[in-house]
């Protein structure tokens, strides 16, 4: 069904199969099935989140496990969102950059911020 | 497949007439957005243009919320101890639960921008609807989280309020729980809350934190949800206009970029709670669930 | 530059405006009755107040942003004028904060910010890219609109009641040891900075997606180059201060405690978000101005620019390394010794971009044939002020030595040096350089000329002295101070004075021109920028037909000058021909009346006399 | 004071010197390119005017070497005086450990003053020419900033933190005392002067005047006021730490962490600093002297700083007969699984608190409305005319309890 979609989308015009898998989000088209994989990956991710922070590594003396994990899967959901949903996958290499960027600039501020934070006395931590 | 308006591929400028079309980025207003405006020279170059300002946009959404992550981070840093009693105070199962929703909504918005692509209107609708649904739900949890976090005193208070205003720590479920166990010395601690002392927490090791600093928590919590929730009524608003848009065949002309503009937004707003709900809800997760263990 | 095929009009060189030049008669087209324009397609106040071209907008922000540029003026003249005296004989304590408050904000975020952007960077982007409008013109329209809002909110809120806490509204004394309207102030400014956001949104997507066929990246003119970083800094950085500034407002609102110490927040925390968006924001003032000056130092030396794709990376530079200093304002807090070595370190580096800008203009000038109109003396003006204020922002950077500056008139010299004497300069540069374009008209050279030079040493007359007074250390924000710095101040009150005038000027004569100014024709300066390829004042769609690009910008060279004004002296000869034909025609009409009766062959001769005009 | 126009202030202290030097320094520096640029662009002006009959052949449009040569001077320039300055800023940042101890509290809109002898001023800072002096600094509201043009010292002055500065006046004399951080209304009349004596006049000094109690005495008083001796003291009930021979000892404590019992908490060793004092006794949960029940309630709110400073200088007195540390303040780890992990720190009597150059590192919580308990608060102060505070702060939420 995807096949025919290809040519549906694109009704013989400018915006025909030329441009549509280099850039241009949204030509092409993403079959459902892979909607569908995402989806479900999302789900179970969703659910070992909660199952990690069902325990409390904090007692292990990891105290610091608990965020980590759920900080990576987080990430991870992020990533499949940002690639399928929002077909960045598909895109230009410009929309590559601009997703991407905007996250370059967020860690600007975390650390050098936090640079200063780590490096103060240490009792500022607890 | 109804399509209302042949899709236009004039490469040159349309009548004066025709509006401009700049905003997309804010997901509504699309008339037209499928002709080719006249300050563009073709359909190819208008696209791009557009979908390229709504990740620009989103760019800005992202620094925005980065500035609230980092005052999280910074606090649960340095109180890790009220944050984890705040995040016990909040409900894991409806935050859970609208997790699930708010992805759900995410995966019904994306196969609407495929309905849209593909030209099929009814599935378009269904899809949309579907995302209406899932996304109400998820404000309607909230507002019942919200309340109850009202009524169990999580509210910090309003200036006017006076000094203790709804913030009501002794009404707090973990205190709650505590009181199962609790000893004399504690009933008096407990007693005696102010919303400017200090709370027992774990009687069993008689860890205290400061009330102001769960506050802090709280505070962050409720301008990070605060400011999501916006984005969420948002994002449900313009659905709605394009819902109607959309009943009229106004996306299955070949005019999808629309709809896909506005899954961007909804998948962004989704992907921040993605972050959000974890954070907020989940530190250390259940383990100090009824005070003592 | 350009070959635009099949173009209406191969642009009619026209001598560069020299005082005595300009009023030279126009060689008007003889088809021509007053070609439509942006200005004249239509009238009517809602024909401004809705119209979605980008050429209005720019108009539209030079009215408000002009307008807020005095109101921030009169505050600062408040301020100096207090300062004449040690005792602050002029104005009470609490008045005298809000006035270096309101001057601060007003000046900041409404004037400096929007000024270059948002009216030349709108009006001039789309042209020199060979656009039709900017990407999102309603877009452009709402900004104004927001900058509006935010504008009228700062100033309802200075109107009644004023704030008392410095354009950088530090917690926890603004959250909660001062009253007064700060949270509606705080508003004003968030607003103000979606505005911003937005016009940074637009140019982005603009220089990306609609280039004229052929103008590749190292084609584009380094006002586009400019405009392009700045608008980074504006999308990355602003978001941030708005959530700060709102977190703010949530402070004093609820009392929430974040940037509270007595509950174990953190005012350090404050200043960190405040300064990552506001020391980018300094670039953000610069970036435009050192655009501008890019442009106008080529087409008066006319000579292509030193050092193209220097200038084009300096800026890219800039935007990115300005993310990593803003801890360079934290000096004397109890900010860890390591970020602040780290910030200092980075604080000098970004000095470097900033040293090839102004290296490569200066050689610039090397071989020129350099002609100083107004925005010439302006330029040149910029680039030694700016040499002053960004070195002496080194000292600033170096720890040791902002441990004693810091807060003290030093700062306040620097920063005026660089906003001042560098963007100011720069904004007047490009306003006058663009003025024929903006609107048609010539501005009385003279006049302009007289104003830059007045400016030049009245700035210099109100600043220098502040880095002295500064080191020998006089604290800012000070409404009555030591007499040992009375000496200084006085000198610096009176450069004020003529400052003042030195803007004052301006108004008049530009104002003036709108109306007696002598007519600009399409390129009067005879620049090569795709904005001089269309007519003064430019059609709504700017061009005719998308010109297409061949070769890069800045193609100026002495010798076509020579073979133009050759050209021109023709055009003009036969201008003078024509004319006298034209007399010899009408003659002959005349006597072929009186003869009664106007005969064939008189008749042909007067159609060929009028085709020949 | 020296009312003439000086172009550089006075250089009164000995970390102003090397300061003087690299602000000179990079005078040279501006001036040096200032005229070369200016010199340039007048040059070029002049010799390539429009019209002038000169040689413009080929002009140069792009010059590698060129643009590597003034990228790469100024780099050097800006590293040398990056290298440069980083160096004074750490000699002049690290804390002489014999230095003599000053309490600095500042609050809209004056300075107050303590010496640990108990003599206290308001706006005027007495020092003896020829010591290094540390200012142990803390605000009662906002942010302030200690800034002596003269000695080129300035540190800001934040509520709820310790901020510490230093300097060793050179020459005696009467110098400038300014507020340079912007707090507020009459932040401009936040000035006063330091006075610097010659040792002897500054003994002189010390015992004339408005001496009150010494600090010490003072904190004696309140230690028992607020029962603290009744836990502390020798013969009392509860088991809590002696503070003998506390003060710069090293204290093996615990930080509780979320849902670990507290006895299985690893124990570490810190030094028993004015900061750690001062945590213990506003904020006792957050540092458990290892082994004890962390019973002590928080006197947040119930001592002013000023106050908390006092016993803070009586506990540094508490020195046990053999002026060691008293292995007891230790706490008699009885029966606890870590005791054996922390053995008795040595005290380090010379030791002194900063002296690694680390600053205040605390959110102690100050009670922001609490006033400072001197019998002529104002009178001293320049700012008499004025109200002392035109607005009144909103109650901060802790102050209150
Ligand atoms: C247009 C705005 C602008 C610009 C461009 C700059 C440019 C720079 N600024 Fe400035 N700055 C401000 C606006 C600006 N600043 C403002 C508003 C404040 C005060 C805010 C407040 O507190 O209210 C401030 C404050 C400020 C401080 C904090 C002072 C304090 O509060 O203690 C510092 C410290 O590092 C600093 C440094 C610099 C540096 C290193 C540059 C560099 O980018 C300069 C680079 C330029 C040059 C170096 C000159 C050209 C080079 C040559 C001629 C070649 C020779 C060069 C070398 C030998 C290196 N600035
Ligand atoms: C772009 C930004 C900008 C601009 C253009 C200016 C322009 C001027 N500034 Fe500005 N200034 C700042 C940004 C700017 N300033 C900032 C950010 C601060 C810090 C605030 C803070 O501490 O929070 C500051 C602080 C500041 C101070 C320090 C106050 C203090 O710390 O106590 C002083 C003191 O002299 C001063 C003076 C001036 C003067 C004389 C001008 C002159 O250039 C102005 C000349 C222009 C006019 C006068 C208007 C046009 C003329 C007329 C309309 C004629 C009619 C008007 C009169 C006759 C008065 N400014
Ligand atoms: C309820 C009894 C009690 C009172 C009253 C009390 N303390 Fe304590 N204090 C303790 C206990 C128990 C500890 C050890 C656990 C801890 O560090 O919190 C302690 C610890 C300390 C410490 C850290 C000592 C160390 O060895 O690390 C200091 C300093 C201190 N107290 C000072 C004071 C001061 C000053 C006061 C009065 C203002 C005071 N205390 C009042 C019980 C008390
Ligand atoms: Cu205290 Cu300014
Ligand atoms: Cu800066």
């Amino acid at each position: 069904m995807t096949e025919v979609a290809r040519h549906e989308t694109t009704p013989g015009s400018l915006a025909g199969d030329r441009i549509e898998d280099t850039h241009e989000t949204g030509h092409h088209i993403v079959p459902i099935s892979v909607y569908v994989k995402v989806i479900t990956a999302l789900m179970v991710l969703l659910v070992i989140t909660l199952g990690a922070a069902a325990v409390d590594f904090g007692k292990m003396g990891l105290p610091w496990l608990n965020i980590v994990i759920a900080m990576t899967i987080a990430i991870v959901k992020a990533v499949l969102i940002i690639l399928y949903f929002m077909h960045v996958r598909y895109s230009s290499k410009l929309i590559w950059v601009f997703s991407g960027a905007a996250f370059f600039w967020v860690m600007l501020l975390f650390v050098m911020t936090l640079v200063d934070y780590f490096s103060r006395a240490p009792s500022l931590a607890y | 497949m109804t399509s209302k308006a042949p899709v236009k591929h004039s490469v040159a400028p349309p009548p004066a007439t025709t509006h401009y079309q700049g905003e997309a980025e804010h997901g509504h207003d699309h008339d037209d957005s499928h002709v080719l405006m006249h300050h563009f020279d073709h359909m190819e170059q208008q696209r791009e243009s557009i979908s390229l300002g709504m990740w620009t946009f989103l760019w800005t959404e992202i620094m925005m919320f980065s500035g609230l992550f980092f005052c999280y981070a910074l606090f649960r840093w340095k109180f890790y101890d009220a944050y984890l009693l705040g995040s016990q105070q909040l409900d894991i199962t409806l935050g859970t639960i609208n997790t699930f929703v708010l992805l759900a909504s995410s995966m019904t918005m994306a196969l609407a921008v495929h309905a849209a692509q593909v030209k099929n209107r009814k599935a378009l609708m269904g899809y949309m609807v579907g995302t209406l649904i899932f996304g109400g739900a998820f404000l309607g949890v909230k507002a019942v989280e919200w309340t109850a976090d009202y009524h169990e005193g999580m509210v910090p208070t309003f200036e006017f309020m006076g000094p203790r205003g709804n913030w009501n720590p002794a009404l707090w479920r973990t205190t709650h729980h505590a009181r199962t166990d609790r000893k004399p010395e504690e009933a008096t601690r407990l007693a005696q809350i102010k919303p400017d002392s200090t709370v027992t927490y774990d009687f069993k090791h008689k860890k205290e934190v400061s009330v102001q600093q769960v506050k802090m928590y709280f505070m962050l919590y409720f301008c990070m949800t605060g400011l999501h929730a916006i984005h969420m009524i948002a994002g449900v608003a313009i659905l709605l206009v394009m819902l109607l848009m959309a009943a009229g065949g106004w996306f299955t002309n070949g005019n999808d970029q629309p709809v896909e503009l506005f899954g961007l937004y909804w998948h962004f707003v989704d992907i921040v709670w993605v972050f959000l709900f974890p954070l907020l809800y989940l530190i250390a997760g259940f383990s100090m669930f009824g005070g003592a263990h | 530059m350009v070959s635009t095929p099949a173009e209406g009009f191969t642009p009619t060189p026209r001598p560069a405006a020299a005082p005595g030049d300009v009023s030279v008669p126009e060689v008007v087209p003889a088809d021509s009755e007053e070609p439509k324009n942006y200005l004249n397609v239509s009238y009517g106040v809602k024909s401004w107040l809705f119209t979605l071209d980008h050429k209005r907008i720019a108009m539209l922000y030079l009215l408000t942003v002009s307008l807020m540029f005095v109101v921030g003026g009169v505050a600062a003249g408040m301020v100096r004028l207090n300062l004449l005296q040690p005792n602050g004989f002029l104005i009470s304590a609490a008045t005298y904060n809000k006035a270096f408050s309101a001057h601060g904000i007003v000046m900041v975020f409404f004037f400096i910010i929007p000024a270059i952007p948002a009216i030349l960077g709108n009006f001039f982007i789309p042209m020199m890219l060979g656009a039709k409008d900017l990407a999102f013109p309603k877009i452009n329209l709402l900004s104004w609109y927001l900058y509006i809002i935010g504008a009228v909110m700062v100033l309802g809120a200075l109107a009644c009641g004023g704030v008392q806490t410095g354009w950088t509204f530090y917690a926890p004394l603004s959250s909660q040891y001062t009253n007064g309207p700060i949270v509606v102030v705080a508003l004003g400014v968030f607003i103000a900075g979606f505005s911003s956001i937005l016009t940074g949104l637009n140019f982005i997507v603009t220089t990306h997606k609609m280039r004229a066929p052929g103008l590749t990246w190292f084609r584009l003119p380094l006002f586009v180059w400019g405009m392009y970083a700045t608008s980074l800094l504006q999308i990355l950085g602003t978001p941030v201060v708005a959530i700060t500034i709102l977190l703010l407002a949530v402070e004093i609102i609820f009392n929430a405690g974040v940037f509270d110490a007595s509950t174990g927040g953190d005012p350090v925390l404050f200043q960190h978000l405040f300064w990552f968006y506001s020391h980018p924001a300094v670039y953000i003032m610069i970036l435009p101005g050192m655009a501008v000056i890019s442009e106008v130092v080529t087409c008066f030396s006319r000579k292509p620019i030193f050092g193209y794709r220097f200038i084009a990376f300096s800026s890219m530079a800039i935007a990115i390394l300005s993310f990593l200093v803003w801890g360079h304002h934290m000096f004397t807090t109890d900010q860890s010794p390591l970020s602040s070595i780290v910030f200092s370190v980075i604080s000098f580096l970004v000095a470097i971009p900033s040293a090839i800008k102004v290296f490569n203009w200066t050689a610039t000038l090397y071989k020129g044939s350099i002609r100083l109109t107004t925005p010439m003396l302006y330029s040149l003006g910029f680039i030694g002020l700016f040499t002053i204020g960004g070195l002496t922002g080194l000292y600033l950077s170096a720890i040791a030595v902002d441990i004693h500056l810091q807060d003290t008139y030093f700062v306040v010299a620097h920063f005026h040096y660089v906003m001042v004497g560098s963007t100011v300069m720069a904004y007047m540069a490009g306003l006058h350089y663009w003025w024929p374009k903006m609107v048609g008209r010539m501005y009385p050279e003279g006049w302009g000329q007289t104003a830059a030079v007045l400016l030049f040493i009245g700035f210099t007359l109100t600043f220098m002295p502040q880095f002295i007074a500064g080191y020998a250390g006089m604290p800012r924000r000070y409404h009555v101070y030591d007499p040992q710095y009375h000496v200084m101040n006085v000198l610096s009150t009176a450069g004020a004075t003529i400052m003042a005038l030195a803007y004052l000027l301006p108004f008049f004569y530009l104002t003036w021109s709108l109306k007696y100014g002598p007519k600009a024709g399409p390129n009067p300066w005879r620049a090569t920028g795709l904005e001089w390829q269309t007519p003064s004042p430019p059609p709504t769609l700017n061009f005719e037909r998308t010109p297409v690009v061949t070769i890069g910008p800045y193609a100026y060279s002495a010798e076509n000058d020579e073979i133009e004004d050759a050209r021109y002296d023709m055009e003009r000869a036969q201008a003078d021909y024509a004319a006298a034909q034209a007399k010899v025609a009408g003659d002959r009409e005349h006597r072929a009346m009186e003869e009664g009766g106007a005969s064939a062959v008189s008749q042909t001769i007067i159609e060929e006399a009028k085709r020949d005009l | 004071m020296q009312s003439s126009i000086s172009l550089i202030p006075e250089a009164a202290s000995t970390q102003a010197g090397p300061i003087d030097s690299l602000f000179w320094v990079l005078t040279l520096v501006t001036v040096f390119f200032t005229a070369l640029i200016c010199v340039a662009i007048a040059y070029f002006v002049v010799r390539y005017r429009r019209g002038a009959k000169v040689d413009r052949s080929n002009p140069p449009l792009e010059h590698a070497v060129l643009e590597l040569f003034w990228t790469g001077i100024p780099l050097l320039i800006c590293l040398f005086i990056f290298g440069w300055s980083t160096v004074i800023y750490y000699k002049n940042r690290t804390i002489p450990t014999d230095a003599m101890e000053i309490y600095v509290v500042g609050k809209q809109w004056m300075w107050k003053l303590q010496h640990p002898e108990g003599r206290w001023e308001m706006n005027t800072l007495t020092v003896p020419v020829g010591r290094p002096v540390k200012l142990t600094m803390t605000s009662e509201d906002v942010i302030h900033s200690f800034f002596i043009p003269e000695f080129r010292v300035k540190m800001d002055v934040f509520p709820g933190r310790f901020t510490e500065l230093w300097f060793n006046a050179t020459k005696p004399g009467k110098y400038h005392l300014f507020c340079a951080e912007f707090c507020g209304t009459y932040h401009s009349g936040m000035v006063g002067s330091v006075v610097v004596l010659e040792p002897a006049e500054y003994e002189k000094w010390l015992q004339t005047g408005n001496v009150n109690k010494s600090m010490a005495a003072k904190g004696e008083q309140l230690y028992r006021e607020h029962g603290c001796s009744g836990c502390h003291g020798a013969n009392s009930s509860v088991r809590a730490p002696y503070l003998e021979g506390l003060y710069n000892a090293q204290r093996p404590i615990q930080i509780p962490q979320a849902g670990v019992p507290l006895d299985q908490v690893q124990s570490k060793v810190i030094k028993a600093d004015i900061r750690y004092i001062h945590d213990s006794i506003v904020l006792p949960q957050q540092e458990v002297a290892a082994g004890f029940k962390p019973i002590m309630p928080s006197f947040k709110g119930r001592l002013s700083e000023e106050e908390i400073v006092q016993i803070i200088e009586y506990i540094k007195t508490l020195r046990t007969s053999n002026g060691t540390n008293n292995g007891l303040s230790n706490g008699g780890i009885i029966g606890y699984p870590n005791s054996g992990a922390n053995t008795p720190g040595t005290s380090n009597r010379t030791g002194n608190i900063g002296a690694d150059g680390v600053r205040a590192r605390t959110h102690i919580n100050p009670a922001p409305t609490t006033t400072l308990s001197s019998p002529n608060k104002m009178s001293s102060s320049p700012t008499t005319s004025a109200p002392v505070r035109a607005i009144p702060p909103k109650p901060a939420p802790v102050s209150v309890r």
